[in-house]
C-alpha cells in the first residue's frame, strides 16, 4: 500500500461519521481511530456546558457486524411483554428470520437477520427509542 | 407551559428554537439526520434522536420518523422551524391527532393560505388589496382588452402553462393589448399547447415588503412592523431590513392595518408573515401569507424587543399575546445579511464543506445566529445558509456602518462565501439611500461582483 | 470629527473601541506590545505598531512610544481605554501639549478624582453624600467618641498605616468606643509604628451602585442609569447588572441627581463613573469617580440604547451630547459575566495559555464583547479578563435564564476559566431574587464551588 | 519507509480529526494517536476580511543577524536629508559605531552597531515609522 493509497482512506475515514476503522490484507494492516463526538480536525466541537452531556454521542461502537435500525423507533427484543425474546446470545438464526421488533407511529416492524448468523450481542435495552442507524444486534456470519 | 419540545429542523433555526426553549426552561429534545451529526443542534442537546438518512424525505420530511420520537420522548409540543414540515398541513394536523402541539397554525389554516386562488378571495372579501387581474382564465382578446382597460396598463399577460417568458407580454399601451395577446396565446398553444391565458396589473419595480403578525387563540391579532426584503436573487433573500425606508408613518400603518386584517381573515393563529409588493406610487397589494416564522425574523425582533420564537410558543401553550398592539413601537434600525455557502463568482453554485476556521463577529448592537463552529463540515445535502448577521442600531446610516464592519470581522476560513458581495450591496450608492426594489440585485450584479474582485485583487498585491 | 484615533490599549477593550472606530468611519490604529502580536486587535487593523516589550510598564505604559506612533500616523486624538494610561493625569496633559485629543476629561480633572480627600471635599460641598467620618487623623480617643457619637454606630476604627485588620476595630456599641481605639492604637503602633488613626462609618452589607455619566464641552451633564456591581471577589468585580434590583425609582432618581452634581462639581467631561455604596436602609455615599469608561459599560448601553463610546468619541471632538436627560428612560435588564482565565478551584491563579477551541453563545438578545479566537494564546503579562457575555431580555428573570443559556453555550478549551462559578451564581437563590450585597460571594464561595465541583462529577459519569 | 514517508503521514493525521492511527506492514508498525479535544493543527488566526491586509503581520524576516528597533520610532539613514547615510551596504563598521537613527518625541536616538560587523542590508525606508523590536539593519559579523 502505498502513503498515497493511505491518505485517501484516511480522508475519507476522517470525513464519514465512521469513529474506527481496520484493514487487514495479506503485507498491511491499518487501524484508524477517533474521538467519539469530536469533530473532524482542528478543534473539537463545542460540548454542552454545565448541563447534561449530550447525548447525541454515538454509541460505543461494538466490534463485528451488526444488525441496525431500519428506522427510529422502539426497541423491542419479545413480541410481548410476557413473551420470550426472539433471539438470545448464542442463538443460531436463518436470514430472514426475525430478531426484534421496532415500534415507530404504534406500528411494529419486524427487523429480519441479513444471512445465517449467530447472534453475539442484544446491544439495546428493550423498550428504549433507538435512533435511526444505531446498532441493535451483534452477530457473526455462519 | 409546555414540558419539552421536539425541534423537527435543522441549522441555524434549530439552535434558535433550542435557545428559546432553555430560556423558557423547557426542554428540547432534537433530531437530526445522519448527514447532522455533527451539527451543533445535536451537540448543544441532551435528547437527540437521528432519524433517517441523509436525504431530507427520509429525514427532516418523514413526519412518522418525527412522531414517533415526540411520543417516545414524551414531547407536548412540536417546533417545526421554517421550510421542511413548517407549513405542511397534513403534518399539522397529524400533529394534532397525535395530541402534541404543533407550534403554528393549524392545518386548515395552512391549507387556506397555502392555495394561492382561495387566499387571493378570501384577502378580497377582507377588503385587503391584491394585484389586479383575471381571477381566472381570460378567454378571448376582447374580454382581456377589458379587464386591462379597468385595471389600467401596464398589465402583464401570461400562459398558465407558460415558464422563462415564453407565453409572457408586458402591455403597456391599451392599443398594444389585443394584438400582443394573440401573440403570447399563439405562442403558447404553439409552445405548451395550451392556450389559457391569465392577465394581472404589471407592479414596475415592486418594493417586497412584508407584515409580521402575531395571534393568540384568543383571537388577539398584532402586528410588528415592516420588513424590506426587496434585495433578493432570483427570488432568494440575501438582506433584510426593518423598518422599510420605502414606507412613510401613513403608509406603514395602513399596510399594518391591512397585515392585521388578512391575519384575522385567515381566523390565524401564532407567528405569520403577510407578504405585499409595493409599488412605486405607494399601492400595496398582497401577494401570499407565509405561516411559520421566518429566516428574517431576528430584524423584528430587534426594532420591536420582541421574541418572536418565545411568543410562538407561548401561543401554541395557550397563553394571550403578552403585548397589545399598544405596545409595540418600532425603534432603531436592524438589518439582517445571509451569510451563504454560495460563490458568487460561479453563478452561485452551493459550496458545502468543511469550515476550517470561523471567527464571528461581536460587540454592541451585533447578533449572530448560527450553527457554525471551527471544523464543522457544511453538508451537502440542504440550504447555503451558514449564518445570519444581523445588527441594530439608533439609525440606518449606523446600522448600515455597523453591519459592514461586523462583516468585515467575519472571517469563514474554508468553501467560498458571499460576504464580499454582501459588503459591496452595504457600499452601493442606492442601497444606502435606501433606494432599491426587487430589481436591485439583478441591474447591479455585474457591478457589485467586479467590486468585490477588485478588493480581492488589491488585498493580494 | 476626528479623521484617525490610536487605540493605546489591548484585549477586549481595544477590540471595542476599534469597532466604535469602523462604525464612524475613522481610521483606527493600534499598538501592542511584543507579547501581544497576536492579539485580535492587532489582526483587524490595518495599521499596528509594536510600542515595547511585554511588561506594561515598557509598552502599554510608556507614553512616549505611544504618542511617537500618534504624531508619526497623524493621530488627531488617543483612546486609553480603561486600566493602563487611562487615569493617568501626566498621560491626558501629554496629549494636551502634543496637541492630541485625550478622549476623557483633563489631567486637571483627574488629578482631582483622583485624590481621594480632595473628591471628598468636593462631594461635601457639592452636597452629595460622602461616608461619614474623620476628615482626617483623629488624635484623642475622646475626639474619635465625639465624632462617633455624632455620626452613628456602628463605626470602623482604622489605622493608617494599617492593613491585613491589623489596627482596625469595628465599634457597635458606644461605651466600646474607647477602649476599642486604645487597642487598634495599640496594634498599630506596635505593628506598624504608627499611631495615627482614623474612623467612619461602618456601612454593613453595602450595595455597590455605580451611575454611568456623560458631559460634553459644554457643559450638559446627563446620568445614564446604575449599575450593580455587588458581586465581587475582593474588590474585583465578577457581575454586573442594571437596573439594581436594590433601587426604588425614587431612589434611583435622587442618586441619579447626586451622580450629575457630582459630575457638574468635578466640572466633568467625557464618560464617567459616580461609585456609591448603598447601606441596608437605602442611605447611599460617594465613593469615588472614575475618570474613564468602565469594563461593565455594556450593560448601561443595552438599557439604555446609547453607544457609549461612540459618545465618548462624540464629546471628545468637541460635540455636543446627542441626548438629553429626557431622551434617557431605562428599558429591560442587562447583566453582564465576565470570563476570565482563572482557576476558581484554586484561589483563582490567574491561568493563561492556548485556547485550542472557543464556541461562543449568540442569538437574541445575547452580546460577547472580547479578543479570543480558536488558536489564540492568553499571554501571562496582563489581566485574566477574556471575554465579557452580556445578556439583555425585558425582564430581570429573563436576562437571567438568557445569561445561564449563554453560558451553557460558551465553550473555552484551554485552561481552566470561571464559566462554572459564574453558571452556579446565576443559579443561586439569593442572585436569583436579587437579595445580595458585596459580601455575597465571600459568603457563599464554598457552597458554589461545591456546586460547580458537583456538576462536573455528575458530567464524568 | 523512509523518514520522509512517516513526516507525510504524521502531517496528515495531525491536520485530521482522526485521534489514533496504527499501520503495520511486514517490515514496519508505525502507531500514531492524539488526545481528544486537542485541536491538531494550529488554527490560522483571523484575518481581516473587505479590507487591507493586516499591517501587523510580521515582516518578512531577513536571513542572518540585524540590529533592531530599540524603540517605536521613525528611521532615519541618516543625520539629515543631506548628509550622507550613516553606513550603507558593504560598509565595516566598529561596534559602537552609529548606523542609524529612530526619533521618538522628537529625540533622535542613535542606533550603533553590536559588534565589529558588515553591513549586508538596509531594512527600512528613511523617514518610516518602526515598530519596536523590528528589524532595520542586517549584518554579519566581521
Amino acid at each position: 500500500m502505498t502513503n498515497q493509497e493511505i491518505f485517501e482512506l484516511m480522508s475519507r475515514f476522517d470525513q464519514s461519521g465512521i469513529t474506527a476503522f481496520k484493514l487487514t490484507t495479506k503485507d498491511v494492516t491499518l487501524e484508524l481511530s477517533k474521538g467519539v463526538g469530536v469533530p473532524a480536525a482542528p478543534a473539537a466541537g463545542p460540548a454542552p456546558a454545565a448541563p447534561a452531556p449530550s447525548v447525541a454521542a454515538a454509541p460505543a461502537q461494538p466490534e463485528g457486524p451488526c444488525i441496525t435500525a431500519p428506522l427510529v423507533g422502539t426497541f423491542y427484543a419479545a413480541s410481548a411483554p410476557d413473551a420470550a425474546p426472539f433471539v438470545k446470545v448464542g442463538d443460531k438464526v436463518k436470514k430472514g428470520q426475525t430478531v426484534c421488533l421496532m415500534e415507530a407511529m404504534k406500528m411494529m416492524n419486524e427487523v429480519q437477520a441479513p444471512c445465517d448468523c449467530v447472534i453475539e450481542a442484544i446491544l439495546q435495552e428493550d423498550g428504549a427509542l433507538v435512533s435511526f442507524g444505531d446498532p441493535l444486534i451483534r452477530y457473526r456470519e455462519g | 407551559m409546555f414540558k419539552r419540545i421536539l425541534i423537527a429542523n435543522r441549522g441555524e433555526i434549530a439552535v434558535r428554537v433550542f435557545r428559546a426553549c432553555r430560556e423558557l426552561d423547557i426542554e428540547p429534545v432534537v433530531v437530526y439526520s445522519q448527514a447532522d451529526a455533527e451539527a451543533l443542534h445535536v451537540q448543544l442537546a441532551e435528547r437527540a434522536y437521528c432519524i433517517g438518512p441523509a436525504r431530507s424525505a427520509d429525514s427532516y420530511l418523514n413526519m412518522d420518523a418525527i412522531l414517533t420520537v415526540a411520543q417516545a420522548t414524551g414531547c407536548d409540543a412540536i417546533h417545526p422551524g421554517y421550510g421542511f414540515l413548517s407549513e405542511n398541513d397534513q403534518f399539522a394536523d397529524a400533529c394534532a391527532q397525535a395530541g402534541i402541539a404543533f407550534i403554528g397554525p393549524s392545518g386548515d389554516v395552512i391549507r387556506a393560505m397555502g392555495n394561492k386562488a382561495a387566499a387571493r378571495k378570501l384577502m378580497v372579501a377582507a377588503g385587503v388589496p391584491v394585484v389586479p387581474g383575471s381571477d381566472g382564465a381570460v378567454d378571448t382578446a376582447q374580454q382581456a382588452k377589458e379587464l386591462a382597460d379597468s385595471i389600467d396598463y401596464p398589465v402583464l399577460i401570461k400562459a398558465a402553462a407558460g415558464g422563462g417568458g415564453r407565453g409572457m407580454r408586458r402591455v403597456f399601451e391599451p392599443d398594444q393589448l389585443i394584438p400582443l395577446f394573440e401573440e403570447a396565446r399563439s405562442e403558447s398553444v404553439a409552445c405548451f399547447g395550451s392556450g389559457e391565458m391569465y392577465l394581472e396589473k404589471l407592479i414596475l419595480n415592486p418594493r417586497h415588503i412584508e407584515f409580521q403578525i402575531l395571534a393568540d387563540k384568543e383571537g388577539h391579532v398584532i402586528q410588528l412592523g415592516d420588513r424590506d426584503c426587496s434585495i433578493q436573487r432570483r427570488n432568494q433573500k440575501l438582506l433584510e431590513e426593518s423598518p422599510s425606508k420605502a414606507l412613510t408613518p401613513e403608509l406603514r400603518a395602513r399596510m399594518g392595518a391591512a397585515a392585521v386584517a388578512a391575519a384575522r381573515a385567515a381566523h390565524y393563529e401564532n407567528a405569520g408573515t403577510i407578504e405585499f409588493v409595493l409599488d412605486q406610487e405607494g399601492n400595496f397589494y398582497f401577494i401570499e401569507m407565509n405561516t411559520r416564522i421566518q429566516v428574517e425574523h431576528p430584524v423584528t425582533e430587534l426594532v420591536t424587543g420582541v421574541d418572536l420564537v418565545r411568543e410562538q410558543i407561548r401561543i401554541a401553550a395557550g397563553l394571550p399575546l403578552a403585548h397589545t398592539q399598544e405596545d409595540i413601537t418600532l425603534r432603531g434600525h436592524a438589518i439582517e445579511c445571509r451569510i451563504n455557502a454560495e460563490d458568487p463568482a460561479h453563478d452561485f453554485q452551493p459550496r458545502p464543506g468543511k469550515i476550517d476556521f470561523v471567527h464571528l463577529p461581536g460587540g454592541c448592537g451585533v447578533r449572530v445566529d448560527t450553527g457554525l463552529y471551527t471544523g464543522y463540515t457544511l453538508p451537502p445535502f440542504y440550504d447555503s445558509l451558514m449564518a445570519k448577521l444581523i445588527v441594530y442600531a439608533p439609525t440606518r446610516l449606523e446600522a448600515i456602518r455597523r453591519m459592514r464592519r461586523a462583516l468585515e470581522e467575519l472571517i469563514i476560513q474554508g468553501p467560498p462565501n458571499n460576504v464580499d458581495l454582501l459588503h459591496q450591496i452595504l457600499h452601493h450608492p442606492d442601497f444606502v439611500r435606501g433606494n432599491y426594489t426587487t430589481g436591485f440585485l439583478e441591474a447591479n450584479m455585474d457591478t457589485l461582483l467586479a467590486w468585490s474582485r477588485s478588493g480581492e485583487e488589491t488585498e493580494e498585491k
